[in-house]
């Protein structure tokens, strides 16, 4: 069952086409990797889905629901929920502060109920901090809890905005980098914590230029190079593919003109 | 009637669109609304004043210096209460520009008193009758002399290496400095030209109304910002689009509507722009 | 000409640049390659003097650029294009260009040699008074070329001249560096696409999560399996082969 | 205890709810508003008004002052919050303005000459005429405030809010609804500095609107800036400070102002984080990404 659509999805800055007619689907339970070279247009398409840009054209469209038009924060309660290249956290709080705000729209307190909390409340509370927990445990943070967020390690840093991302308990999770100014210890680390969240049944949505983690982890890879699809299918086939190659390396044939 | 109003509201207008043009370029270049661009047309207005009323200077001496003076005022405000300051939260350096905006208020009320002082020249302006309008030469003078500024302004950010380096410094900081521009020297730049507007606009004013006091600079500085907004932040031709239009709105407003809310309509017009065109009426760097 | 020894830095928390050291000779065109991630482009702005450094020491014809800023630096004859081309959008063709030539004092010359490139760019021309934005990525990308040209730099550094252009576009863009190159301009590129970078340069050196894994002359790295695996990221070999 | 001391601590008392009140749009809605005496104004004539034409007790003028300067707020904020934060500075001061000329030129807010004969406040047959009685008052109003928001800012809204304050578009991309929270603090904002210009009327029982202009506002902004922005013990060491300060100066009444400026700007290069404040909000760069 598809769960994310991308239809036909562009984006034009000026005269500059960062998104050009990008179609693409995500299935429940599916980890689909998001590649291509610097400029390919990856995070624009990112930005697109979760809302913080308008597309010149096209739509996406969310267990055969249209997300056209719908603001960030409504997108994310229909179960979408995405991390940042460079890493987006709310230096002002703690750590697991930071992962109940995850937890936000999941508890819908009333104004008034949050501020003379009974007993209710206070339960919503107690359990949004226990899940906090249990996912600062799962990334390996359970230590850190009462840490600033500011505080910590870069590579932590990228696990705290993976738990909280979690902690939305959305349909669609989608990773902008992960990997990025991680070194190979904590690339290792991320891929065995990606591997559970595939074990739990979590849909992915990846962008990664560390092919290691790319072709070990997805179960279906699609290339974008200037703002288009140029390929897409099972890691295997990709690998193959010399479109691939090509816009990574450059194009054989470019070589007869230089 | 409609066309003696129409003129008055011009002639204000001129004056908004003089303040305004330096609001809209040092937003342009900073993103900081300098809420002192008031304060530097009243001590514009008062050097200017002052120096005549020495009586050692003739007029175009005292306009020049009233001028400079504002300049000078302009570029050490910016080194003094914006430039340790950039790089923080947007509020910050708004906050600073009220601090100095009251500090200079009640500065020029220590050095200059409370009272209102006439513009010490008189001259001896007449009234022509054109076709049934009666058009002071005064008012004639000040569109003149704006609208000679403006074009200068204009002229200078379109056709010369400084112009265009501070507008390139308004579009991207960081490429500007890769083309060897000095950024620090084109916000002092932008502060210097924006407040000798001011400066002429505050003198103009004096003469205008006969009337120079330390509190002059508080509304039409803030009615010079509704018209930068109005005409679209950061943009050149927007600003003085804006003032004009302020100025006519609000002669005519006061005519035909109400006297007493003469200053509101200024804001009243903001508002609704803001609602319903937040880039305003040209398109502003802000899109 | 260019001297970097083991300079590091980075953004925040995050250390990209670990040490890393390397040389432009005058004439040579010489390329960074690497995996994304790898700190290519923030070597160029380590050296442009956009990016503060942590450690290490850049030099330029015995000059010492390690604290100057970037509007300093330019002056000394070191031009940068920047990645994603940077052009100011709301300025015409030709106010870009001039821009390039704000710092000289030669400003008579400057403007003959706007007409230069004018003479052999027909495109900015023909577009001379239109608002650069409204060009086409790949013709950004040539102006921003010629907007750092107009410094009259003694070496030019480009940062992914290729990133996000058509093939057709591309193609165009190296045959300017090609002939740039024809005419002893010493160029320092970053690239990723490595097979027209290599087909171009003289030497190459190969970055790795911000150091210096390979070098040698074009011809050796392009043969060098190591190359695509470093350039593709780590894991290539199992992926791709 | 004097008269004078009692007359200070009660006007600290009524700025430390304005203080308060402002606090929360500047620190968890980080946005600017320059026209927040126009609430405190709004407060001040519909608590007055009601009184004296319709006799409401105080509890209830003060309850239509909360309730009125917060549909204000509401009617104000729904529309203009989506705005950049130096847009809505301007737009807040351009409704200070407005609001200031309408109680000028109102023929039932008398005018410039404002209102005379406030009642002072009965509950429950007891009467608030003495100043001591009207200390307690104030304190009492004081205390519910400082609950109310400590409460606010502890719960889990306060969270969500803090979560804006650091980085609105990740917030949203949390699923917060961000206008609508702006818009609630906001409202809520303006019906608490309602009720501060409730308290302030019923006790000068004269009031025009000199009190109320850009004055004012500015001298709320200076409170919240040298506490601390985004601090409330901060907001209450303002107000108190800008409370007695001016009379300790007193033989510098000239200078009070040229003080005042020069402080704020000093304060924000020095000290960004106010006396009390922690900093997050004034320290925190904007990356150059």
């Amino acid at each position: 069952m598809t769960l994310l659509a991308v239809n036909e999805l562009s984006k034009y800055f000026g005269g500059v086409k960062a998104v050009d007619g990008v179609s693409f689907g995500v299935d429940h339970g599916e980890i689909v990797g998001l590649i291509g070279p610097n400029g390919a247009g990856k995070t624009t398409c990112f930005n697109l889905i979760s809302g913080l840009l308008t597309p010149t054209r096209g739509s996406v469209s969310l267990l055969g629901h249209s997300l056209g038009g719908l603001a960030p924060y409504y997108r994310s309660r229909r179960g979408l929920a995405r991390t940042f290249q460079n890493i987006q956290l709310f230096g002002g709080m703690d750590v697991l502060e930071n992962v109940l705000t995850g937890c936000h729209q999941r508890q819908e307190i009333g104004a008034f109920r949050a501020l003379w909390p009974g007993r209710g409340v206070r339960r919503a509370e107690t359990r949004a901090e226990e899940r906090a927990r249990e996912l600062l445990a799962l990334v390996g943070l359970a230590e850190r809890a009462d840490f600033p967020a500011d505080a910590l390690a870069y590579g932590e840093q990228r696990r705290l905005e993976i738990a909280r991302a979690l902690a939305q308990e959305p349909r669609l999770l989608m990773l902008d980098e992960p990997a990025a100014g991680l070194n190979s210890r904590e690339t290792e680390d991320l891929m065995t914590l990606l591997q559970e969240l595939r074990e739990r049944g979590i849909t992915l949505l990846i962008i990664e230029h560390d092919m290691t983690l790319i072709m070990g982890l997805c179960h279906r890879v699609v290339v974008l190079d200037h703002g288009q699809v140029i390929a897409a299918g099972p890691p295997s086939e990709i690998r193959r593919d010399p479109r691939v190659i090509e816009a990574y390396l450059g194009r054989e044939e470019d070589d007869g003109d230089l | 009637m409609f066309l003696q109003q129409l003129l008055n509201g011009l002639t204000a207008g001129a004056v908004y669109a003089l303040i305004a043009l330096g609001y809209t370029m040092i937003y342009g270049i900073l993103g900081l609304i300098n809420f002192a661009q008031g304060e530097i047309y009243m001590f514009g207005a008062f050097v200017a004043v002052l120096l005549l009323g020495t009586g050692q200077v003739n007029f175009f001496v005292a306009f020049a210096a009233g001028m400079a003076a504002a300049a000078i005022l302009g570029v050490v405000l910016e080194r003094v209460a914006f430039r340790p300051l950039r790089g923080s939260h947007p509020l910050v350096p708004l906050i600073s520009a009220i601090g100095a905006s009251i500090f200079l208020q009640s500065l020029a009320l220590l050095l200059f008193g409370p009272n209102d002082r006439p513009f010490p020249i008189q001259f001896n302006f007449r009234t022509i009758t054109i076709a049934g309008l009666p058009l002071s030469s005064l008012q004639g003078a000040i569109l003149v002399a704006a609208l000679g500024l403006m074009v200068l302004l204009l002229l200078f950010v379109r056709y010369t290496r400084y112009g265009k380096a501070i507008v390139a410094c308004a579009l991207d900081q960081d490429t500007a400095r890769l083309m060897g521009i000095n950024v620090d020297r084109m916000v002092a730049l932008t502060f210097l030209i924006g407040s000798a507007l001011s400066g002429a606009a505050g003198i103009m004013m004096a003469i205008y109304y006969n009337a120079t006091y330390p509190r002059m600079g508080l509304l039409p500085g803030l009615k010079a910002f509704s018209a930068a907004i109005l005409g679209g932040v950061g943009n050149i031709p927007g600003a003085i689009l804006g003032g004009v239009l302020l100025g006519v709105a609000e002669s005519l407003g006061a005519a035909y509507v109400s006297s007493g809310y003469k200053d509101a309509i200024a804001f009243a017009i903001l508002i609704l722009v803001l609602l319903f065109r937040p880039q305003g009426i040209l398109k502003g760097r802000g899109d | 000409m260019l001297t970097l020894k083991s300079v590091q830095a980075g953004y925040g928390k995050l250390t990209v640049l670990k040490g890393i050291s390397f040389h432009v000779r005058p004439g040579e065109v010489v390329t960074l390659i690497g995996g994304n991630g790898a700190g290519k482009s923030t070597t160029l702005r380590a050296v442009s003097g956009l990016l503060p450094l942590w450690r290490g020491v850049v030099e330029f014809n015995g000059a010492d650029l390690t604290r100057l800023p970037p509007e300093r630096i330019v002056t000394l004859g070191l031009a940068l294009v920047p990645e994603g081309r940077r052009i100011f959008a709301s300025l015409s063709v030709t106010a870009n260009l001039e821009l390039g030539a704000f710092h000289r004092r030669d400003q008579r010359q400057a403007r003959r040699d706007l007409e230069e490139i004018r003479e052999r760019f027909p495109l900015l021309k023909e577009r001379a008074s239109q608002p650069a934005g409204t060009l086409s990525g790949g013709e950004q990308q040539i102006l921003a070329i010629c907007r750092a040209l107009m410094s009259r730099p003694r070496l030019l550094m480009l940062d992914e001249p290729s990133m996000g252009l058509a093939p057709r576009m591309v193609n165009q863009v190296y045959k300017i560096l090609r002939e740039l190159k024809d005419e002893g301009t010493t160029l320092l590129l970053i690239e990723q696409n490595a097979r027209a970078a290599l087909k171009l340069a003289d030497r190459g050196y190969v970055l790795e999560t911000g150091r210096i894994i390979l070098d040698g002359s074009a011809a050796e790295l392009r043969e060098d399996p190591e190359v695509q695996r470093a350039y593709l990221g780590k894991g290539y070999r199992e992926v791709w082969e | 205890m004097s008269a004078y001391f009692l007359h200070l601590a009660i006007l600290g008392g009524i700025y430390i709810i304005l203080a308060i009140s402002l606090n929360l749009i500047i620190g968890y809605a980080g946005q600017v508003s320059l026209g927040h005496a126009a609430f405190f104004g709004i407060g001040a004539y519909i608590s007055a008004l009601t009184s004296l034409y319709w006799g409401f007790p105080f509890l209830l003028a003060a309850l239509s002052a909360i309730l009125f300067s917060g549909v204000c707020g509401l009617l104000l904020g729904l529309p203009t919050l989506r705005l950049k934060e130096d847009y809505l500075a301007i737009v807040t001061l351009g409704f200070g303005v407005i609001v200031d000329l309408v109680f000028l030129n109102l023929e039932i807010t008398g005018g410039p000459d404002g209102l005379a004969g406030i009642p002072s406040p009965r509950i429950l047959g007891l009467s608030f005429r003495s100043p001591v009685m009207y200390l307690f008052l104030t304190l009492f109003m004081v205390l519910l405030t400082l609950a109310l928001t400590y409460r606010l800012v502890h719960s889990y809204h306060g969270r969500a809010l803090r979560a804006i304050r650091d980085h609105e578009v990740t917030a949203q991309v949390m699923g917060i609804n961000t206008p609508a929270y702006k818009v609630a603090i906001f409202t809520l904002a303006a019906a608490l500095a309602g009720l501060a210009g409730s308290l302030y009327a019923h006790y000068i029982t004269f009031i025009n609107p000199e009190s109320f202009g850009l004055h004012t506002s500015i001298l709320a902004l200076c409170m919240v800036v040298l506490g601390g922005m985004g601090s409330i013990a901060g907001a209450v060491v303002g107000a108190l400070a800008l409370t007695v300060l001016p009379e300790l100066l007193r033989s510098f009444k000239a200078y009070q102002d040229l003080i005042y400026g020069g402080l704020l700007v000093a304060l924000l290069i020095w000290r960004p984080e106010g006396l009390l404040g922690r900093g997050k909000l004034s320290l925190k760069f904007i990356s150059r990404e």
